[in-house]
């Protein structure tokens, strides 16, 4: 059964889904119990794929036994054994999150909310374990329809952002689409190392085709992951959708684009290609380096928390372009390591955002007063995952900050470095801008407010366990991943060394 | 008259595009959220018409063997008749496979097939998912028109 | 080269207050149990650090490495002559600041005390952390926990007031490590891919060019803002908004010394002095500080609230200890160090005077304090010790880093330097010495009339008088027996020397 | 608006075309498409490999089998989907809907009515011929799926919402596409708990009377009926919901 593992990592949420469509209609209280079961075993079997490929290397699964090129198989390096594990493991806290959430927010539709979002689960992981680039193409599909619809369920707005979702993200698939099928037309070939074989066989890398097919993969992967011009979709999507879908769409969707961005480049274009050939590094860190600024400003003007992360997303992903097309083995490996923390920082804000909407009913800021004293512990689940995204150590954000800086300065990008360095800046304005309201409240009293021992007029009144334990949890991920975070670089560096790009690793 | 012989032998990948600029721009300048629905279709199916071009080779018919290259037996049983052991002689898979010869230029390559088969029904999902966001917009705003719509969420505020 | 011993008590003195947390925590129901733990702590963190103390003289290091934690860059404690004298300073002064807070807490029923103290004993660990950090990069983690920790006893009041002074703390202070000390940080990282071990000769000479090395300088010292250098000062005064104690310590010993010493670390383990020499840059900051040392004390000339004057002087005191190091010469270099000591017993002296008049009294501003030094006269008495600390008059310690800062500009042969210490001198005693002078002699005559009797004397609470006669003394003594303090500098010195 | 998709129309038109001189021409043989060895595989060594001669079908489904049980997926949640995103309330007016209870919104049309009656028998043996077929002529589980779902559709349009609802009412719709989908990956489970890869129908020959060869086009058949099952299921739900704007009464 162990080398089924990277089938099941997918298979067991997709068996689970088709299950619960069938017997969650009539039985509401199987369906949380069901997506548990289905997501906990993702993560395990994603464990032990990441065990295995720590001892073995690169891992191949052929689907109906048919060897690659013929059939489509999975491949697994330290690459996506990673990536695949924070995908699992995001979605099961979300999961656990939802619980209370879920029949909050989308009552009477809680089966087929939790169908749906075990099916995108489901084409997400598909997306990172694949090693075929038409099947990537069929699980982005499957992971935006999903998405849409878990949009859609939620207020009005959502609706609209649901729609605008769909049009931006049917474009930027067929994009992709389009450029598999320019690669098919040359290469003749589906499946990302076969591809990558056929290029270098009957030496493509001048040809326009292959050109032309790396703008289309690239502008289309962009659009998907709200690269800065390309954001338009996201910030409503991701705001007035119901607070489990942001939970979820929030930290994964962008970064497993990030990931098929990486791939391309890497896996089927090379590095050769990508960074030495077309040398578009400047025009796309400058890009990226303005899309920083522009999202972290654009953060700064919202006055609703959801919105806020929103734009912090769209940063972030400025962040990874740019620490890719650094073209410097530093910034790739800081870019994939960002990946990882990312997610959970963003989980962790996230699942903040919701928990104060479940609780409050309400988006804006103002809505986190005095929480210290009726949240202690949400709010130091909030903080650790603010400090994560502010930078300070020994938090996952500042690590990664830490290697994406030294590839910006070992590549000499200086204007990258800065942009990290004030967006960073900017969050810390925005974090403390909360951490004051809840700390102050809105409006603190004129001279010496509390000068005497006040007996505290409200208790705690905490989220209740099934949102304050995903909370902490990630919390507590986010400072074992900063703290053990060579053992995670070692298992990165492992693979990008493999492509030997720019500068060597300190 | 090059330029011709150009047009002529990828005539369809200029058509292809041309449709799927079609689609593209009814996608982005529309303001009707129908229309920008009709677009997307558009804009889809160009694609597979790409795919499909592709696979075609001069001369070739569809990926489907022929009958009596499947069932030889059949194919000349009128002769084995009179040795009266035709009707239930029936060869098996690996007799069938000895003396079976494909020639790959006279089918048509079935792979964009089967992707196009994947893109048609991608297309069919996209379109119902999102006609069925549109009646709910319709619902909610008692309007497609998209400008309208942002108008009454301005006055909403 | 000084032989090095592995012992793991440096990490304890560091976490001893932080371990203390949890029993701070939980006994936050019982005021008397709850200070009791945190006295334990203070006295098992001097304990340590006294423990250490012989083998630092005898000329030997101790070390220990926690974890590496990014490639060959790892958390590692260092105790050398310069942390141990900072943090001989730190560790004795937490003993009389905590029975201080305690009069002045209870003295004013401050709220949330429990949160205080679990604060207050967080930063002493980052502080002890800073002085023992072995390398840069352990440095900066402690400095930027500092920040953070003290961001809640800044602004403990929760009132409009704390949140502004918060604010322009945090902003001041993150902006400029993230800004400045991060990115300078992490290209070193990458220039020398050493594990940035301070060592007495640096570790960048060779790495870098001249221009990336001014520009490094001057990164770190802006960059630790702590050190209150112009332009980057005034969250210091802004920050007097929190409760004296926390001005007393953190403000006149821990935070702003932090700061001083993170440069020097940088003057003297990181770049080395005689790299510097080579160089010829160290000027740039030498004439930033001699500046901020003249507008500060200027500005605090003008202040009428006791504890703003006393911040800028604070401001104008710490620029003394950059130019000393920025002189570069052995005896400014030992001169700066002594002077964190010094400055340190005369401020918080000063600092706790304006608290004990605050508690007793609640007069905030000089001009109400005329004629009140016959009402409390102990505390009077001692103010005016550590006026004269903090101006560099006999008898007290003041005088000797003075006289060790003022020789060593001659040595580097800055004669123009010579005159801002002059200058800057007189100044210090026209805003520090009427106070105490005012106090006893008032200009007005009902109150001179009055004959001074103890009966009629209104001292504040003696858990107040108590711990500021103590560094009054102390500041004494210092002046009395400095040998110990300029041995440990010297240590540092005489390295490179 | 208007403007910006024209500059960006012509700017993806412009990069699209540039690479266009630079492809094969139109139905060349030798184009790496068609010469590359996938092609020349699937063509050659699809019957011996699986006794299919219909290539299409048995990439589709043994090939590519990944792929297109994930294809279904697609239909199913595009039903899951639109489902949920027009239902408004649960749908208790189909609860207790019982034959006798059932009215017309209006008195169906003779002409039209009769006819359909007779087409729609028809129309279903078709679908049922496609797909059962699919592996040895053009046709297949979506074919086919489609056409049945065509059926109840022009029963829809013939009669009304209701009558339709009284063959595949809400419910069974979602099981019948639930099944469909739970046969095609029982296909594969079944493969991985007789010890092999998933979606492997060869070591399904221990549990079926047939050699490892037939065993694929078997499986292939049955992988084929269920995603009949499922786009028969979830075009009929796509329409009804779509005409009814999600609440299945009357029709728009």
């Amino acid at each position: 059964m162990i080398d089924q593992s990277p089938a099941i990592i997918l298979l067991a949420p997709f068996l689970l889904a088709i299950l619960l469509a069938l017997l969650g209609i009539k039985r509401e209280w199987l369906c949380f119990p069901l997506v548990i079961t289905g997501l906990a075993i993702s993560v395990a079997a994603s464990v032990v794929t990441l065990m295995r490929v720590i001892d073995e290397g690169t891992i191949q699964y052929l689907f109906g036994g048919w060897e690659p090129p013929f059939g489509i198989n999975l491949r697994v390096d330290g690459l996506n054994a990673l990536v695949a594990l924070a995908v699992s493991t995001v979605s099961l806290l979300t999961a656990i999150y939802s619980k209370r959430a879920v029949p909050a927010e989308t009552s009477d539709k809680v089966s087929q909310f939790y169908t749906l979002y075990l099916l995108s689960v489901t084409g997400l992981l598909g997306i990172v374990l694949t090693g075929d680039a038409f099947n990537l193409y069929v699980l982005i599909e499957i992971s935006a329809l999903t998405s849409y619809a878990l949009i859609g369920m939620g207020s009005k707005r959502a609706t609209l952002a649901a729609y605008k979702y769909l049009i931006m993200g049917t474009i930027g698939a067929s994009f992709y689409l389009l450029g598999v099928g320019y690669l098919y037309i040359k290469t003749g070939s589906l499946n990302m190392y076969d591809i990558q074989e056929q290029i270098v066989a009957n030496d493509l890398l001048g040809s326009p085709t292959i050109l032309v097919a790396f703008i289309l993969i690239m502008v289309g992967v962009w659009i998907k992951m709200a690269f800065f011009p390309l954001h338009a979709w996201l910030p409503n999507s991701y705001t007035f959708g119901p607070s489990t879908t942001s939970t979820l769409l929030g930290p994964l969707v962008t970064k497993v684009m990030i990931y098929v961005m990486i791939r391309m480049i890497l896996t089927v274009f090379s590095p050769e290609f990508a960074f030495d050939q077309l040398d578009w590094s400047n025009i796309i860190v400058w890009m990226s380096v303005i899309a920083i600024l522009a999202a972290s400003i654009s953060a700064l003007a919202q006055t609703s928390l959801q919105k806020m992360l929103a734009f912090l997303i769209i940063a972030e992903v400025g962040y990874m372009v740019g620490g890719v097309w650094l073209a410097d083995e530093m910034g790739i490996v800081g870019s994939i390591y960002h990946i990882i923390a990312d997610a959970f920082m963003t989980l962790c804000v996230f699942l903040f955002a919701g928990i104060i909407f479940t609780k409050t009913g309400r988006r804006d800021l103002s809505a986190m007063e005095g929480l210290f004293t009726k949240m202690p512990l949400t709010m130091v689940g909030f903080l650790v995952g603010a400090f994560s995204l502010i930078g300070i150590p020994p938090t996952a954000g500042f690590f990664s900050k830490w290697y994406l800086i030294q590839g910006g300065i070992s590549s000499g990008h200086y204007e990258y470095v800065a942009a990290l360095l004030i967006s960073s800046l900017i969050n810390a304005v925005l974090f403390f801008r909360i951490i004051e309201i809840a700390y102050f409240g809105t409006k603190p009293a004129e001279g010496h407010g509390h000068h005497h021992e006040e007996e505290r007029k409200d208790g705690p009144t905490e989220a209740s366990f099934s949102m304050l334990f995903p909370l902490l949890i990630t919390a507590a991920l986010l400072i074992g991943i900063g703290l053990y975070n060579q053992e995670v670089v070692a298992i990165i560096t492992d693979f990008v060394s493999q492509f030997n790009i720019g500068a060597t690793i300190l | 008259m090059e330029l011709l012989e150009a047009l002529s032998a990828k005539f369809n990948y200029w058509i292809y595009v041309i449709i799927m600029m079609i689609g593209l721009y009814a996608m982005i300048s529309k303001n009707n959220l129908v229309k920008k629905l009709i677009g997307m279709s558009i804009f889809q199916t160009a694609i597979i018409l790409f795919y499909v071009s592709i696979g075609v080779k001069e001369g070739d018919t569809i990926p489907i063997l022929y009958h009596d290259q499947v069932h030889p037996s059949h194919g000349d049983s009128h002769h084995e008749a009179d040795t009266g052991h035709g009707e239930d002689h029936h060869p098996s898979h690996e007799e069938i496979v000895a003396n079976l010869h494909i020639e790959p230029d006279d089918f048509a390559n079935p792979l964009p097939h089967v992707l196009m088969l994947t893109a048609i029904v991608v297309g069919v999902a996209t379109l119902g998912v999102g006609l069925a966001l549109t009646q709910k917009i319709y619902r909610d705003f008692g309007s497609i028109e998209e400008n309208e719509i942002l108008e009454s969420i301005k006055s909403a505020k | 080269m000084p032989s090095s011993i592995t012992s793991f008590t440096p990490v304890l003195a560091s976490l001893v207050s932080l371990l203390a947390v949890l029993p701070i925590v939980l006994l936050g129901k019982k005021p008397n149990l709850r200070e009791g733990a945190t006295f334990l702590a203070a006295f098992i963190k001097f304990g340590l650090v006294v423990s250490m103390l012989p083998t630092i003289l005898a000329g030997s290091t101790i070390e220990f490495t926690v974890w590496e934690i990014v490639p060959n860059l790892a958390i590692a404690f260092r105790v050398d002559g310069l942390g141990m004298l900072f943090g001989l300073v730190a560790s004795s002064l937490w003993i009389v600041t905590s029975l201080y807070s305690i009069g002045y807490m209870r003295g004013l029923k401050e709220h949330s005390q429990t949160r205080f103290f679990t604060f207050f004993a967080i930063s002493l660990s980052a502080t002890i952390g800073v002085a023992f950090a072995a390398n840069l990069f352990t440095l900066y983690l402690f400095y930027e926990m500092l920040s953070l920790a003290t961001y809640p006893l800044v602004t403990h009041h929760q009132d409009k007031e704390a949140r502004t002074g918060g604010r322009t703390y945090l902003t001041y202070l993150l902006s400029t490590s993230i800004g400045f000390v991060l990115p300078a940080l992490i290209f070193v990282y990458v220039k020398t891919g050493s594990s940035m071990e301070f060592s007495s000769s640096g570790f960048l000479s060779g790495h870098i060019t001249a221009s990336e090395a001014l520009i490094l300088l001057l990164l770190f010292t802006f960059g630790f803002a702590k050190s209150g250098l112009m332009p980057f000062h005034s969250w210091l005064p802004g920050a007097m908004v929190a409760p004296t104690p926390v001005s007393a310590l953190l403000h006149a010993v821990a935070v702003v010394k932090v700061g001083v010493f993170c440069i020097l670390r940088v003057f003297t383990g990181v770049f080395g002095t005689d790299y510097l020499q080579d160089l010829d840059i160290a000027t740039v900051v030498a004439w930033i500080a001699a500046f901020t040392i003249v507008v500060s004390s200027l500005i605090a000339l003008t202040q009428d609230n006791l504890k703003r004057r006393l911040a800028f002087s604070t401001v104008g005191q710490l620029s003394y200890i950059i130019l000393g190091a920025a002189l570069l010469s052995d005896r400014a270099v030992t001169g700066s160090m002594t002077h964190i000591a010094m400055h340190a017993v005369g401020k918080i002296t000063l600092f706790m005077c304006a608290g004990a008049i605050f508690v007793a009294t609640g007069k905030k501003y000089i001009s109400q304090m005329d004629g009140l030094g016959r009402k409390m006269p102990i505390t009077f008495a001692a103010f005016s010790i550590g006026a004269l600390s903090v101006i560099g008059l006999p008898p007290t310690g003041g005088l000797i880093s003075k006289f060790y800062l003022v020789t060593g500009a001659m040595d580097a042969g800055q004669s123009a330097l010579l005159l801002i210490f002059l200058i800057s001198t007189i100044l210090n005693a026209a805003y520090l010495l009427p106070i105490g002078y005012r106090a006893f002699f008032p200009k007005d005559p009902e109150l001179a009339k009055q004959p001074f009797s103890w009966k009629t004397t209104e001292e504040a609470n003696w858990q107040c008088i108590t711990p500021l006669s103590i560094t009054a003394v102390l500041a004494i003594i210092l002046f009395i027996k400095p040998q110990f303090l300029l041995q440990l500098a010297g240590l540092m010195v005489g390295a490179n020397g | 608006m208007k403007s910006f998709a024209l500059i960006a129309v012509v700017l993806t038109g412009w990069l699209l075309l540039s690479a266009v001189s630079d492809f094969p021409d139109w139905g060349d043989t030798e184009s790496p498409a068609n010469d590359y060895r996938l092609s020349q595989h699937y063509i050659t060594e699809t019957f011996p490999e699986t006794s299919v001669p219909n290539m299409v079908t048995a990439v589709l489904a043994d090939y590519r089998g990944y792929d297109t049980m994930f294809e279904t997926v697609v239909i199913f949640v595009a039903g899951i989907a639109i489902m949920s995103i027009l239902r408004r309330k649960p749908l208790d007016h189909l609860k207790d809907k019982g034959k006798e209870t059932r009215t017309y919104k209006k008195d169906p049309d003779l002409i039209i009515d009769t006819t359909c009656r007779l087409m729609i028998p028809i129309i279903q043996l078709f679908a049922l011929y496609v797909v059962a077929h699919g592996h040895h002529s053009p046709g297949g589980g979506f074919q086919g799926g489609v056409i049945f779902g065509a059926s109840f559709i022009l029963l829809a349009l013939s009669r009304d919402l209701q009558a339709a609802q009284r063959w595949v009412p809400e419910k069974r719709v979602l099981n019948l596409a639930g099944i469909g989908i739970l046969i095609y990956s029982g296909f594969g489970f079944a493969c991985m708990l007789l010890g092999s890869n998933f979606l492997d129908y060869e070591i399904l020959h221990k549990i079926m009377p047939a050699t490892p060869i037939e065993a694929r086009s078997h499986s292939m058949l049955g992988v084929e009926i269920g995603v009949a099952f499922t786009c028969t299921a979830i075009m009929f739900s796509i329409y009804s919901n779509l005409a009814s704007n999600g609440d299945m009464k009357e029709t728009l």
